[in-house]
């Protein structure tokens, strides 16, 4: 096989910043090729590279052996170069099909062809496993899952020769996942490249032929073989040391440990119906289900954020008044949310801020702040989470997708619940990382606070928590100790629905 | 291949919200967006029938609220793409004012005596065309604010129309202009034709070309729009300079209204262009927008001001009464609104 | 017997309405239906304007007045004359924003039927209004260069300052030329030269960076007494007092100033703001068919032009009840 | 547990970024993001200076120049606090006037007269507040946009001030209100020690109080800032009342200088002020916001209107080259500011 695409000492720097220092990257043609790292170490500053996005400082980009400038997104896009950005790239108020072909619309003289746009949009929609997406749908009303299907669908509707994913499947459950796998192998089989970006190393496994991995910017292996090669080796790679990948022990939950979190009969038509569940003090409650099963709906009703149509939550006894965010805190309730550029960063402000902004009275007196408390305060715990660049004053739009949910997590983490509620807490996290939250999240379970955990990776639900939920369609549909059912069983009992 | 397709079709749960989503397509086809503006509009127009109703409910009183809301309307077009694409004009009175006063100098008028009177609008359109594209290379390339780079337009343009208009009116004599623009077609004036017109070319164009998919794009989310392959920045500026067009259109009628070029017309326009467009429930922000929704805004306000004029209201009380009829239409707008999309 | 402000008129306007021909005018005749347009009240002279017709219109228990919005949007001025016209009124009070713009409607209204009469600026046809009643803005500037000139009259090298109003109206700009043509007579000229927007605030502004820009001045010239009463106020906190200033249009303060001697205010050029009152009862006549009290002549005649009269010290008495309270 | 926290803190990589921290310090500190406008400000003094040196640069004309800065600076500094909010209040100039004109009415004069001035200063405090809590419940509450529901505030305060006025110019008669604010204290008016005090407190408030930093996420992004915990609503109406109030102290502070109350007086602040504001670097889609950037703003717009009137520059030719120059002095920061960042 030739090398379709072949980057060589690519250098970029942000103010501030060397992003990538001499990265070097080869794909050929009809490959998977998996790009692995840590957070912030630069995969997603590459691919920008490579998509037009950015200019790199240096470097050489070749395609077919042919030197090529990519100075605009068109630039590439003209060369056969499609992606699917980390950060969602959709236009909210768009429907679904004008989405899928923005910026090559189906035409006639300037005026759109609307029918021919969802025609085509529901084909490549029905290619992808998703025939029930409404094509004449505003994106901004589908779920964070609908839109990622969205986003590979625009990717899929270019003729493209080389298809970068950077993490897809982060909103995705296993279900999800082996759809897009399928599609994958479809594309390679046609001779398409595909690049794949993701934290979850069975993925890579699974659909990677050969792996390039990236630390601090620069290239320290590659071409390696993505089904041989030990996953330790490919951690040493990564991090520059050895993590053991495993959760922290169960510290075992006394049954005379005071029920903090009390969930009865909570529903909201359309989302979820029915639900109730008690959480103890040291008390990590997992929710498994399917993406679309309504598992942040009800985190963000417990919260207030969302208003009930019928049930109650009550937090040491004492009902919330629904739909009262201000109650829920008032309560001792935290809600790290599970999307972190829309429900949860402020962009534009520094980490610190961003970290700190739940607290803000811990750090006040009569209402002026102590900016040096508050930053010492808020290092510690980006220290803790590696967040990385370390430094606390840049704007959070600055850092890594992962490094910036590390900031949502801290805010959470700097907070004294007592109940605390994670949703997708690890989305995007490298590995190294993940077992430090993971013993973080414990630790503060074993301090005495109520936990609530969505994830939409099973083994991380079922060895993180204490007890699991399973939801289904907005329905409870078990509930029980985690210990007593295996990925297996969730994975059968999420889907039961599918056979009717 | 197709079996997977169908097993993942399990997904039941997204089609669920079937019900909700024709609606949402109802408020899209804006209709259920537009409700809240027509209830009152019609709110208005029976008051103004219980209160004038001899006079309010004639066709030569339908025809002047027309006739007022046309150059503004022209107007309010352009200046629901500039907004629906994320950025602001505020000199569009001022260039309103510049294209008038361009197209009403003695040499124009002298070449248009003396050829036609298209010379006349084509200098205005492109006098208008012209300041759009400033506007637009600056807030494009200059990258600097909408706001204030039309900030500077404003000062600039109407001190070059005082400039060059030696702070005289100057009126039109060139006959065959005025027979043209105040005339008749079928017994609507030709300022509303060219209202009407120019308000279905916009829809056309926001709502059924790629022009106006890209618009949305632009305004929405300008980075995705970017990655996608738009060229932002040349639409961006293609935006400016259809709103100076639209300006241009508006100084050729109001031209026609008053026989008369001037630097002191269009005073205030943009804020009622933008009053218009935010009413009509186009999105300050960028992203959303409706063609319809700002006709509609338009029509409110000088009906509004029609009815009021009928009434005989004292001027001070009709400013007061104003404000609170612009928050009680929107409020109702918006509950209606919601009623309609179930939220 | 409408012309408030020549002394005569003063009398009849002011508190005893004895004058017979007034009086057999004064009695009530047919219903007229008046609609009254003027620019947006956004200084005190136009808002003197709006409140003297109206006091006007009250006196008659014959006239129905109809008051529109005050815009500068010549636009929707102009609707609202179509308006009137829509309504049937029987006359049309204007005062336009733009004189010229406002013609063709004004003409239309005219072909309707309705008696239309124009005030203070002037539409640019014959056919476009019955009457016209203007103050006399040239006049203005000429009467107060007139009296600078008077007071500096040894002073070859003085220095005069002039703060006009808004410096887009035509009418502005026919006052400076007045007072341009009347200072050049007597060898002066206008040195520093700033423009207000005819409102209190704008005054003040405009006199602060005067007295910065000239550091000695012996006489100004303020278009606006309502924008006066800024510029004095930035006079007085400047502590400055080597010159005098001379007023425009009149106001009731400025007069009480006038009279009361102790102010840097020596004298005002009246510009009156009884302009639209007068067009009311102007209006009712030609409605009614009568004819103008004091003249032998049956009609009334086509154009009114006020005087512009220097008040001071000496004849301020005189003006005072018909000054406008800004 | 806590082994593993120190074991990853051996990423030295880590630390390297020390020395563009502190660039991006400085830049964030607001020096360097400000950099362009002392140039711009510094260059116009220059203008200043060669043009009309013997008047510019004299300690009077600057204090001349202050005190027209000082109203229209504490008007920008409540703006401020609302545009980094993420709202926009259209309503300042109207409830200037509003506050002014109540605050002298014939029956708080006499109050004042009789007692202490003090009263004509509550009441204009007071109404100022007012209206901002209006403001602030119908876009807080109402879920109206700002734009729309100050628009509306706009129409009916000024509307309201004309009938309390009676459309006449109240003349404050109460010599010890005169006396205190048209003072001076060590050289410096008290009009200016208001500007300056505001300001500072703004400063203070905005960069230093949890109050600025929940300013900042309400402004930044919402939903974050409601899912964080904070009462976004209750912040927000706090907000327009903030404005509300510094439009009451430039009430007092106009009536200082004019020695009048009137429903003409703040005409078109709100583009003023807006302007300033966003020249001073705020950005008006809110979440970024700078009290130092303002002032700068508020005095390069009242220098630039100095500097044309001592050199005795025609009206229009001012508005031509005030347009010319806003585009160069934003330009200019921008270049500025990108090299300080590198980028
Ligand atoms: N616009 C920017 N300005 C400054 N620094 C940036 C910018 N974009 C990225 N960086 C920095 O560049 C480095 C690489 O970021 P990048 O997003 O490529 O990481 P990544 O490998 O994709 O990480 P993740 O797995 O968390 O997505 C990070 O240190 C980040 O902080
Ligand atoms: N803004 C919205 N408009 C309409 N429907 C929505 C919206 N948000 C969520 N839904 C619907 O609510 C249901 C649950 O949504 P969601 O995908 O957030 O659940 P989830 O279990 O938390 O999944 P995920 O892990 O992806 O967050 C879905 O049927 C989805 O279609
Ligand atoms: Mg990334
Ligand atoms: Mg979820």
């Amino acid at each position: 096989m030739t090398d379709l695409l072949t980057m060589m000492g690519i250098v970029k720097e942000f103010p501030g910043v060397r992003a990538l220092d001499g990265v070097d990257l080869d794909v050929r043609a009809g490959e998977v090729h998996c790009l692995l790292g840590q957070n912030g170490a630069g995969k997603s500053t590459l691919i920008r590279v490579l998509t037009g996005a950015h200019q790199p400082d240096a470097g050489m980009i070749r395609i077919n052996d042919e030197p090529v400038q990519l100075n605009s997104p068109t630039a590439a896009i003209q060369r056969g170069i499609a992606a699917i950005y980390q950060e969602l790239d959709l236009v909210p108020d768009l429907t679904v099909a004008e989405n899928i072909f923005l910026g090559h619309e189906p035409s006639r003289y300037g005026f759109s062809r609307t029918h021919e746009a969802n025609t085509k949009a529901r084909a490549i929609l029905q290619g992808l496993g998703h025939a029930e997406i409404p094509t004449h749908r505003t994106v901004g009303s589908l779920p964070a899952a609908g839109q990622q299907v969205v986003s590979m669908a625009r990717a899929l509707s270019r003729d493209a020769r080389l298809i970068v994913m950077d993490e897809p499947s982060a909103v995705l459950d296993p279900e999800e996942v082996s759809n897009l796998f399928r599609v994958i192998r479809g594309l390679t089989d046609r001779g398409v490249a595909v690049v794949y970006i993701s934290h979850r190393l069975e993925e890579i496994r699974e659909i990677g032929d050969r792996v390039t991995v990236l630390k601090d910017g620069a290239t320290v292996a590659t071409g390696l073989d993505a089904r041989q090669t030990p996953t330790k080796e490919l951690i040493q790679l990564m991090t520059g040391r050895s993590i053991e990948y495993v959760f922290p022990p169960r510290t075992e939950v006394s049954a005379a440990a005071p029920v903090v979190l009390e969930v009865v009969d909570l529903s909201r038509p359309g989302e979820f119906a029915g639900i109730g569940f008690e959480v103890r003090a040291g008390e990590i409650l997992g929710l498994a289900g399917l993406v679309g099963s309504g598992r942040s709906e009800v985190l963000e009703t417990v919260y207030g954020a969302r208003r009930a149509a019928t049930g109650f939550v009550r937090v040491d006894g004492a009902v919330l008044r629904p739909g009262r965010v201000q109650a829920a805190v008032k309560a001792g309730v935290g809600l790290a949310p599970e999307e972190r550029k829309s429900q949860a960063l402020l962009l534009d402000e520094a980490v610190f801020k961003n970290i700190t902004v739940s607290t803000l009275g811990r750090f006040a007196s009569s209402g002026f702040l102590n900016n040096r408390a508050e930053r010492d305060a808020a290092s510690k715990l980006a220290v803790a989470l590696d967040v990385r660049p370390a430094g606390v004053d840049q704007p959070v739009r600055n850092l890594s997708g992962g490094n910036q949910q590390k900031v949502v997590l801290a805010r959470w983490l700097l907070r004294d619940c007592r109940v605390l509620l994670l949703d997708e807490p690890t989305r995007g996290v490298d590995v190294g990382a993940r077992s430090e939250i993971y013993a973080l999240i414990r630790e503060l379970a074993s301090n005495g606070v109520a936990i609530v955990l969505v994830s939409s990776e099973v083994p991380e639900v079922l060895g993180l928590s204490d007890r699991v939920v399973v939801l289904r369609e907005g329905r409870a549909v078990h509930t029980g100790p985690a210990q007593e059912i295996d990925e297996h069983q969730v994975l059968d009992l999420v889907m039961e629905g599918s056979a009717r | 291949m197709s079996e997977d397709i169908t097993t993942s079709s399990k997904q039941d749960t997204v089609t669920q919200p079937a019900i909700p989503r024709s609606r949402t397509d109802l408020l899209r086809s804006g209709f259920g967006r537009n409700l809240g503006l027509v209830v009152a509009l019609v709110l208005l127009c029976i008051v103004g029938v219980a209160t004038a109703g001899d006079t309010f409910a004639t066709g030569a009183n339908v025809l002047t609220i027309l006739r007022l809301a046309a150059v503004i309307g022209v107007v309010s077009v352009g200046m629901t793409f500039v907004i629906t694409g994320g950025g602001i004009d505020l000199s569009v009175g001022a260039m309103v004012a510049l294209a008038s006063v361009w197209a009403t100098t003695l040499a124009t008028q002298q070449l248009a005596a003396d050829y036609h009177w298209i010379f006349m609008v084509s200098t205005a359109l492109a006098v208008g065309a012209a300041c759009g594209l400033v506007n637009g290379l600056l807030v494009a390339y200059g990258k600097i604010v909408p706001f204030v780079a039309t900030l500077a337009m404003l000062a600039s343009a109407r001190g070059l129309a005082e400039i060059i208009s030696d702070r005289k009116t100057q009126i039109i004599t060139v006959g065959s202009f005025e027979d043209f623009f105040g005339g008749s077609l079928i017994g609507v004036p030709v300022l509303v034709w060219i209202f009407l017109l120019v308000a279905a070319a916009g829809w056309v164009l926001l709502n059924r070309t790629t022009f106006g998919r890209r618009t949305f794009a632009v305004g929405g989310n300008a980075e995705a729009a970017r990655l996608a392959g738009i060229k932002v920045q040349r639409h961006t500026v293609a935006l400016y300079v259809l709103a100076g067009l639209c300006c241009g259109i508006a100084a050729v009628m109001l031209m026609a209204r008053t026989t008369t070029g001037s630097s002191t017309h269009g005073q205030l326009y943009e804020l009622d262009a933008i009053a218009a467009v935010v009413i009509g429930g186009t999105l300050l922000s960028g992203g959303r927008g409706t063609i319809v929704g700002t006709v509609f805004g338009v029509l409110i306000f000088t009906t509004l001001n029609n009815v009021f004029t009928l009434n005989n209201l004292s001027i001070s009380a009709q400013s007061v009464a104003k404000g609170a009829i612009i928050v009680v239409a929107v409020l109702l707008q918006q509950r209606l609104a919601r009623r309609t999309t179930g939220t | 017997a409408c012309t408030s402000n020549t002394p005569k008129a003063e009398e009849d306007s002011g508190n005893k309405p004895a004058e017979q021909a007034a009086v057999k005018n004064d009695e009530p005749g047919k219903k007229v239906k008046i609609g009254f347009s003027a620019p947006a009240a956004d200084h005190g002279w136009m808002g003197a304007i709006t409140k003297a017709t109206q006091a006007e219109a009250k006196k008659y228990s014959d006239v129905e007045l109809v008051v529109a919005e005050g815009t500068n949007d010549v636009n929707l001025q102009i609707s609202q004359v179509e308006t009137f016209i829509n309504q049937k009124v029987d006359a049309i009070v204007l005062l336009p924003f733009d004189g010229a713009a406002l013609t063709p409607v004004a003409t239309k209204a005219m072909e309707a039927g309705i008696t239309v009469v124009n005030v203070d600026r002037e539409f640019d046809s014959p056919f476009a209004a019955r009457t016209t009643i203007l103050g006399d803005n040239h006049g203005m500037g000429v009467s107060a260069g007139t009296y600078v000139c008077q007071q500096l009259k040894d002073k070859k090298d003085a220095v005069v300052a002039e703060i006009a109003g808004i410096d887009s109206l035509p009418l502005t700009q026919d006052r400076s030329k007045g007072f341009k043509e009347a200072l050049a007579d007597c060898g002066l000229k206008v040195s520093n030269r700033v423009a207000a927007e005819f409102t209190v605030e704008s005054g003040e502004k405009a006199a602060a960076n005067l007295l910065q820009a000239a550091p000695k001045i012996d006489a100004i010239w303020n278009h606006d007494d309502d924008q006066g009463v800024g510029v004095m106020a930035a006079i007085k906190n400047s502590g400055r007092k080597e010159f005098f200033v001379v007023g425009g249009a009149g106001s009731a303060n400025v007069m009480r100033d006038i009279k009361s001697g102790s102010s840097l205010l020596k004298a005002t050029v009246i510009y009156p703001s009884t302009q639209g009152a007068d067009g009311v009862r102007l209006a009712r006549l030609l409605v009614q068919k009568k004819a103008l009290g004091d003249l032998v002549e049956v009609e009334v005649p086509r154009t009114v032009q006020l005087y512009a009269p220097v008040v001071t010290k000496d004849n301020v008495d005189q003006y005072l009840p018909t000054a406008f309270e800004s």
